[in-house]
């Protein structure tokens, strides 16, 4: 089968009504150009939205619609061929964060990130992938994690951890009731972040646990867009917690994960469903509001401007929108500032969507970032915090790539740091 | 061996009506057949329309009596949807139909009857002088010089003398059966020409109600203007100035020259006193309601059925009476689902088309078998005459004061009985007699709309059920109006918004009518028969009578032998019909 | 033998030099000729009136033309178009039958008849070849070879076309000759046609209304009689004095149109202050006819300013221009639910079928 | 063939006909998408999504194109917005306003309502056409929308102006005579009509799938819209 071939089947089996009616809502005009920011950064329309969308519109156009069929009979439509989809591979693996930005704005309400999803799922089908998203791919498929988080790498590194910051942390515990599954970027590159949620996790008294199974929740198959993929790297998290009879999964600072996690698993994998899954940053919220953990009051105060950045899948698709501000508003009365937009209108950070995996599209990354640097500068901050260890990879990234001078922090871990024991 | 003369054309009410006369030995006619020989179908394409619509198309059926069948349209479209007019609406449609009445039966009287009577050559040796003294002495009418007369016997004296008599060629000029002396044809001629400039005024109640005429305009409901004393584009002091004023001309006319003239003319013709009566038997549906359309106890005119001149027993006929209320095709160009035998009431009957007859150009009809493009209408299987006659009737019986002192007046002036009315003469004298009537009545009406827009009474349309949304899915109208030729009613059958049937029966079916199924003549026929003729190539006998019924036509009349071959030239006496 | 001119005529009719002059005035004013002001006919010597130079051109042509002769016939009609010349104005039907024409038939005017009358229109037929004026009134029915409408045994369709064989022109007047009107009206039961979709081969006027205002069809026939030509015509043959703006143009409502402020109901406050009746269903904005400029009964009123809609009764078809108290942007034909329905139900089907068929290529996974 | 005869046409059966193609077309358009399939979300809430869908709604009909300049993206192409809002305001106005257009719909539905002054539903039908010329110079010269532009959109386009700018000339007795005028605008009514099921003009009916999807995931996620 060649790749168009198999794109096209994607294509056609990703187009349900669903995906149909909004691509038939759009009246092509342009205004999802604006709220992208690799757009805006760049200047460059072919990362409009709406274009990167081109191609499923056409699948389905010279599919199901009769007059799409006839004027690709008459030649008026282009037919999709191989290079047009080396070219849209281009545009939406390493110019789109899948961020969803552009549905905020769409007059007509598109939501056109499960469009872009569907996009990738064509692309990824017809192996159109970046070669760099493709290996960590296979190196999740075969060794767990796309990182190089072996078996024993992560036992080390947990070892390790626990050791350095004096920290408990319970390893498959059966009958626990939370299962708490890092990102291998959290293990590998923000360990302080594992450290911290141990520190809060055991100072709530929470019945908690990691698993050797469910060990990594990063899952590359929905940055590439492959279903089957997907798939397997959620069922090893499923079958983990089962395995453990645990009721609820905890995703760390991860935003994709926690997206394909929380709102699509249970579409693909039933199983999902027999338990509770939520984002740390929910978990922080609930222990914060109840009054399981106390906080220091104005601990991070007198440090400088402090800011948070939404991160897309975690806020804007994810709903952990009041808690960060609430938790921020304790430990950083003063300090803490907004940046505008925010919340739910926020900017990408730009590394989202397995972008910051792929080395060719560093350019369109960094510049994109350059949105978010005048954003913060606009608020004076000097400390960011996040609840997304992918976006803080991006942000510890470029303040290297642009020589910044700002400190760049998680929010659990500033929970950890500020806690009254 | 009997004479078949053809007639044709002489219209409907203004179109196209045929009659094919059969004459005896003596030139006496023995039998009579009419027909209509023009159809547009306007029962068919009045089917489906929006009833609201409806008064427009009825109305077209006459550019004459222009007015009629819209009223009976709106008539039967408020009947079958139970909608009440407001009191002014309802007055000022009577001014309306007052003034159709006053000006058709003037137009009548001198432009389509009057040169029946009146010869206009006859003139010539008239003295003017004494034409003016007789004017004098017969009413108050400025017009009474002998200077007056003797332009107008000039004018008349300079067109003969052209030898380009125009309109007036090649009459019956000389006739032995014209009668009046010189000076009362002058003086007929003069008020011929006087009555047609006249009749350009009597048109203006129409035009300032329904801002036209022919066919002024009419709303299901009530009537199109308002009346706003405040405003430029309403019933209004000056409009309403307008209409007194054109009420006293028609008044004055009528009382000063019309009926003047037909005492003047009347006593020269006694013997069309005992002429052209016909069947006897009398319809009215009655006219001038009060308020309520259907309180016909109220109605000016009486709704009466009379039979056989029995003006002691006269019934108050019902338009909805399935079994009384009857046409029939039996000799119509029509055909019908329950056989052509059969009488059909108009809320079912059918309309469809069924020509039988030869193919034009034809010498003459097959008279035994279908014959004209008018129905039968019947009423209890019996042919009825309707027209003026049948209201004055009416209205005598039932004691109208007015009515009955002017009958008598008129019959004392001839020193005719009362039988004599059932006659050609009677029908001419009743007209006169109702358009007094009718023309003091218009004065009272006026004067009531005044009242009641000094009483406030100033609603003109009455619009709860103007939506189709408001009306029931099924209803079955019946409208009236007393046509100046006589008793018009309208059948409507309403169904989701939308006419499914539509029925007219107009007062030439009633006095035209083609055979039955029981082979009874219809009124024209039956009242020419033993009508006789003095000379069959100039039947101006037959004339008088048919005129008589204000069939409203002009006829050119082709007598034709029972062979087809032409009997004569004829130039009938009927001319000049501006109307 | 010289035929007599208009103005021999009217001399010896009795009409003097001046009143023949103020005639001229009325025709010309009747023929839409507005430079003319009615002083013309007020009787001054004419050298004063201010309409005098053209007055003496109208005056000239009477003078040295024949009388005009013309041929009036009536076939599916009302008799309404007849009605209404007896109340034209300018001119009057007294001053045209007795001074300007010569009616050599018609069937309610004629003195004689039958078949002298007859004879009279053969004789005027052959004398008059290529001079006369067809008049025609009425539609001319020719479904079922014409049995719908016959004079004297012959068909309408038979008379017209031996009629108009030898007509200089043929005016037909009223909407019903014009166009076909009311018996055209769907279904057309009688295959009604009006004049000009039967005679091609003469120059046809329509002087199209119902009825016609009776000074557009004298004032034609008077312009044809002074000027011997026919005056300038729109693309329906109507004549541009009479039917060059519609009666929407020259309304006197037409201020309350512009001002959005309309009559909702007859009677109501707007019906009272003269507002627009566009709402109330009125066809003035395409109804071509000098209704609202001429109007009725020497300028008395005229429908819309008697505070009904107006008809359309000048335009082709306007029986079936939707219902008279329809806007006139309502559609012509409502369709019924059940049409509605049909098609919404052919819509589903077809929709059905390429779901059918898209389901399909989404099993087979839609491969090229 | 004369003008009347053509409006006559262009008003009846062609009307007809191309009401009941947009019908069919309309219906058909539904069907096939609808056809397609929906999967069942088996994902549990965390918000309502009920809730999203009507706040999906309020805020796209009754909020944003009210006060587009709330939006950070107004700023960046205000055009596009100025446009689109004087052609939607001014085409929902002449449309369900105008007298003319609110007597069609009273016909077709059995019942009408009120209407706006002929005035000021003439100026917001010109504002309408600046901004169809507005949204036009925009598509033209600006790169996102000159890439995603092919002749489907100018013709769209073409079609929405025609009737329009012939209806605008039409009530001002512009051009030539009424009835030609008029004729004009209902043949260009008709073939947009016809064309709204083949093109994107149906928007208009997707607009309320693609907000209510909108709504729901934004509702089911407890993110405000």
């Amino acid at each position: 089968m060649t790749a168009t071939k198999q794109a096209l089947n994607a294509f056609v089996h990703e187009t349900g009504g669903w995906v149909a009616s909004q691509l038939e809502a759009c009246t092509r005009c342009g205004m999802c150009a604006e709220a992208c920011h690799f757009y805006q950064a760049t200047g460059n329309p072919e990362y409009a939205p709406v274009w990167k969308v081109e191609l499923l519109r056409r699948a389905y156009e010279q599919r199901f619609t009769i007059f799409g069929a006839i004027k690709t009979a008459l030649g008026i439509d282009k037919r999709i061929t191989d290079e047009d989809l080396q070219h849209w591979s281009d545009l939406n693996y390493y110019a789109c964060t899948v961020c969803n930005k552009c549905s905020m704005v769409c007059p007509m309400g598109i939501d056109l990130g499960s469009l872009l999803h569907g996009m990738r799922a064509g692309l990824a089908a017809a192996g159109m992938v970046p070669a760099d998203l493709m290996t960590a791919v296979n190196k999740q498929i075969e060794e767990g994690s796309p990182l190089g988080m072996t078996d024993s790498v992560w036992d080390q590194r947990l070892e390790w951890v626990a050791d350095e910051w004096e920290v408990e942390i319970p390893r498959d515990v059966q009958g626990a009731d939370t299962l708490v599954v890092f990102s291998s970027i959290e293990v590998m590159k923000f360990p302080t972040n594992i450290a911290a949620i141990a520190k809060i996790l055991n100072a709530a008294g929470e019945k908690w646990t990691v698993s050797s199974k469910a060990r990594e929740v990063v899952n590359f198959g929905f940055y590439q867009g492959s279903e089957e993929n997907t798939k397997l790297f959620l069922s090893r998290v499923l079958e983990g917690a089962k395995e453990l009879g645990v009721k609820r999964i905890v995703v760390t600072e991860c935003g994709h994960a926690y997206d394909a996690l929380r709102w699509h698993a249970a579409n693909w994998l039933p199983e999902a469903n027999d338990f509770e899954i939520i984002h740390i940053t929910g978990v922080l919220g609930e222990l914060v509001g109840s009054g399981r953990i106390r906080l220091k009051p104005g601990a991070f105060d007198g440090d400088g401007t402090i800011t948070f950045h939404d991160a897309c899948k975690i806020q804007r698709k994810g709903g952990h929108i009041q808690e960060p501000r609430d938790i921020l508003k304790v430990l950083a009365p003063e300090s803490f500032k907004e940046m505008t937009p925010n919340r739910e209108q926020s900017v990408c950070c730009g590394g989202g969507g397995g972008v910051i995996a792929v080395k060719a599209a560093d350019p369109v990354r960094y510049a994109a970032f350059e949105l978010k640097i005048d954003q913060v500068n606009k608020v004076g901050a000097k400390t960011v915090v996040m609840t997304c260890s992918n976006c803080r990879l991006q942000f510890t990234d470029s303040v290297d790539h642009f020589k910044l001078d700002w400190k760049v922090i998680g929010l659990a871990q500033m929970v950890a740091d500020a806690l009254v024991e | 061996m009997a004479q078949r003369l053809v007639i044709d054309p002489i219209t409907r009410i203004e179109g196209h009506l045929r009659i094919e006369a059969e004459v005896d030995s003596r030139n006496t006619i023995t039998k009579a057949y009419s027909s209509g020989t023009m159809v547009r179908g306007i029962e068919i394409i009045l089917k489906g329309r929006d009833p609201r619509d409806a008064w427009a198309f009825a109305q077209r059926a006459c550019g004459v009596c222009t007015t009629v069948h819209s009223f009976a349209s709106i008539r039967s479209v408020e009947d079958a949807l139970n909608i009440k007019i407001p009191k002014a609406a309802n007055l000022i449609r009577n001014l309306m139909i007052a003034q159709q009445y006053v000006h058709d039966h003037v137009m009548h009287f001198y432009h389509l009857h009057a040169l029946d009577w009146v010869d206009v050559t006859g003139c010539l040796s008239a003295d003017p002088a004494a034409t003016a003294d007789i004017q004098k002495a017969i009413s108050p009418w400025p017009n009474a010089s002998p200077g007056y007369f003797s332009d107008v016997k000039n004018k008349v004296k300079a067109i003969v003398d052209s030898g380009q008599l125009s309109i007036f060629a090649n009459a019956y000029w000389g006739h032995p059966a014209y009668k009046l002396p010189p000076e009362i044809n002058l003086l007929a001629v003069a008020h011929y020409l006087e009555a047609l400039d006249a009749q350009r005024t009597f048109t203006k109640i129409h035009t300032i109600f329904g801002g036209k005429n022919p066919h002024p305009n009419f709303v299901v409901g009530g009537v199109p203007m308002p009346i706003d004393m405040n405003s430029d584009t309403a019933i209004n002091a000056e409009r309403l100035s307008i209409i007194k004023d054109s009420i006293d001309r028609m008044i004055q006319f009528v009382d000063q020259v019309y009926l003047p003239d037909l005492l003047a003319i009347a006593p020269y013709y006694l013997d069309y006193a005992g002429l052209g009566e016909g069947l006897g038997n009398f319809l009215t549906w009655g006219e001038f309601p009060d308020t309520d359309n259907s309180d016909t106890s109220k109605f000016l005119v009486p709704r009466s059925v009379i039979i056989g001149r029995d003006l002691a027993n006269i019934q108050e006929p019902d338009p909805r009476d399935f079994e009384k209320m009857q046409e029939f095709v039996a000799h119509s160009w029509y055909e019908q689902s329950v056989g052509d035998e059969a009488g059909l009431h108009p809320w079912e009957g059918e309309t469809k088309f069924n020509y039988t007859g030869p193919r034009p150009p034809y010498e003459q009809l097959e008279v035994e078998q279908k014959y004209s493009w008018l129905k039968a209408p019947r009423w209890a299987e019996t042919p009825m005459e309707v027209g003026p006659l049948a209201r004055v009737l009416a209205m005598y019986a039932k004691g109208h004061e007015q009515t009955v002192e002017l009958t008598n007046m008129v019959l004392d002036a001839l020193g005719a009985p009362l039988s004599a009315v059932f006659s050609t003469l009677g029908r001419t004298a009743a007209r006169a007699i109702e358009t007094k009537v009718f023309a003091d009545f218009m004065l009272k009406t006026y004067n009531d709309l005044i009242d009641a827009i000094k009483a406030g009474d100033t609603d003109t349309f009455n619009g709860e059920k103007w939506e189709p949304t408001t009306w029931p899915a099924h209803a079955e109208g019946f409208g009236y109006m007393e046509a100046p030729r006589g008793a018009l009613g309208h059948w409507c059958v309403i169904d989701n918004g939308k006419l499914t049937n539509y029925q007219m029966v107009v007062p030439t079916t009633w006095n035209g009518s083609p055979r039955d199924h029981k082979g009874q003549p219809g009124a024209y026929e039956a009242s020419l028969v033993g009508t006789p003729l003095a000379n069959p190539e100039l039947p101006l006998e037959i004339l008088r009578t048919i005129h008589s019924f204000d069939p409203c036509m002009a006829c050119a009349i082709h007598m034709v032998d029972a062979d087809g071959n032409d009997l004569s030239e004829v130039a009938t006496g009927l001319t000049v019909c501006i109307d | 033998m010289p035929e007599e001119t208009i103005a021999e005529g009217l001399k010896k009719s009795g009409v003097s030099r001046r009143d023949f002059l103020k005639l001229s005035g009325l025709l010309a004013a009747a023929m839409g000729l507005t430079n003319v002001p009615p002083v013309s006919a007020s009787g001054l010597p004419p050298r004063l009136g201010r309409g005098y130079s053209v007055n003496r051109v109208i005056a000239k042509a009477l003078e040295t033309r024949p009388r005009l002769p013309v041929i009036w016939l009536e076939f599916q009609d009302c008799a309404g178009c007849s009605e209404a010349i007896t109340r034209s104005n300018s001119p009057t039907l007294v001053n045209l039958v007795l001074n300007t024409l010569t009616i050599e038939y018609h069937e309610t005017l004629s003195a004689a008849a039958g078949f002298q009358v007859e004879q009279a229109k053969q004789d005027a037929m052959q004398r008059y070849a290529g001079q006369y004026i067809l008049v025609v009134e009425g539609s001319i029915p020719v479904a079922d070879d014409g049995v719908y409408c016959t004079v004297g045994g012959r068909t309408a369709l038979d008379l017209l076309q031996e009629a108009a064989a030898g007509a200089a022109a043929i005016i037909a007047t009223g909407n019903c000759a014009s166009f076909g009107g009311l018996p055209k009206a769907k279904p057309n039961p009688t295959d009604a046609k009006g004049v000009w979709e039967l005679i091609t081969d003469k120059p046809v006027v329509n002087i199209p209304g119902c009825p016609a205002i009776p000074e557009a069809t004298t004032g034609t026939i008077a312009h044809f009689a002074i000027f011997g030509t026919l005056p300038e015509l729109d693309g329906l043959h109507r004549p541009m004095p009479f039917y060059g703006v519609t009666v929407h143009d020259r309304c006197l409502r037409r201020p309350f149109y512009e001002a959005g402020k309309f009559a909702l109901s007859f009677d109501d406050e707007g019906a009272k202050k003269g507002y627009c009746l566009y709402k109330l269903g009125c066809k003035g904005p395409t109804t071509y006819n000098a209704c609202a400029s001429i109007r009725w009964d020497t300028g008395l009123s005229f429908p819309v300013q008697s505070g009904h809609p107006c008809l359309g009764c000048s335009q082709p078809d306007f029986w079936d221009g939707g219902g008279f108290y329809q806007g006139q942007s309502a559609p012509l034909d409502r369709p019924e639910l059940a049409a509605i329905g049909a098609a919404a139900a052919a819509g589903a089907a077809l929709g059905v079928g390429a779901t059918l068929v898209n389901q399909a290529k989404k099993k087979a996974k839609g491969g090229e | 063939m004369n003008w009347t005869a053509i409006l006559e046409f262009a008003r009846g059966p062609f009307f007809y006909a191309a009401l009941l193609i947009f019908v069919a077309g309309m219906i058909y358009r539904l069907v096939t998408v609808i056809g397609l399939g929906w999967s069942k979300d088996r994902v549990p809430a965390k918000g309502s999504k009920a809730g999203g869908v009507v706040m999906s709604f309020l805020k796209g009909i009754l909020v944003w194109p009210f006060i587009p300049w709330v939006k950070n993206t107004f700023k960046r192409n205000p055009l596009i917005y100025i446009g689109g809002g004087l052609f939607h305001l001014g085409l929902f106005v002449v449309v369900f306003l105008g007298t003319a257009h609110m007597l069609v719909f009273k016909s077709l539905l059995g019942f009408g309502w009120g209407t706006l002054p002929l005035p000021i539903v003439d100026w917001l039908a010109a504002a309408g056409i600046v901004g169809m010329l507005i949204l036009l110079i925009n598509r033209i010269i600006h790169p996102v929308l000159r890439l995603i532009s092919g002749p489907a959109e100018y013709l769209a386009w073409l079609f929405v102006f025609l009737p329009m700018i012939t209806g605008y000339a039409l009530t001002h007795h512009l051009g030539p005579r009424y009835e030609v005028m008029y004729s004009l605008h209902m043949i260009s009514v008709n073939v947009l009509l016809i064309w709204i099921p083949l093109s994107r003009i149906s928007h208009f009916i997707f607009y309320f799938f693609s907000r209510a999807i909108h709504g729901q995931e934004f509702g089911k996620r407890g993110v405000r819209v």
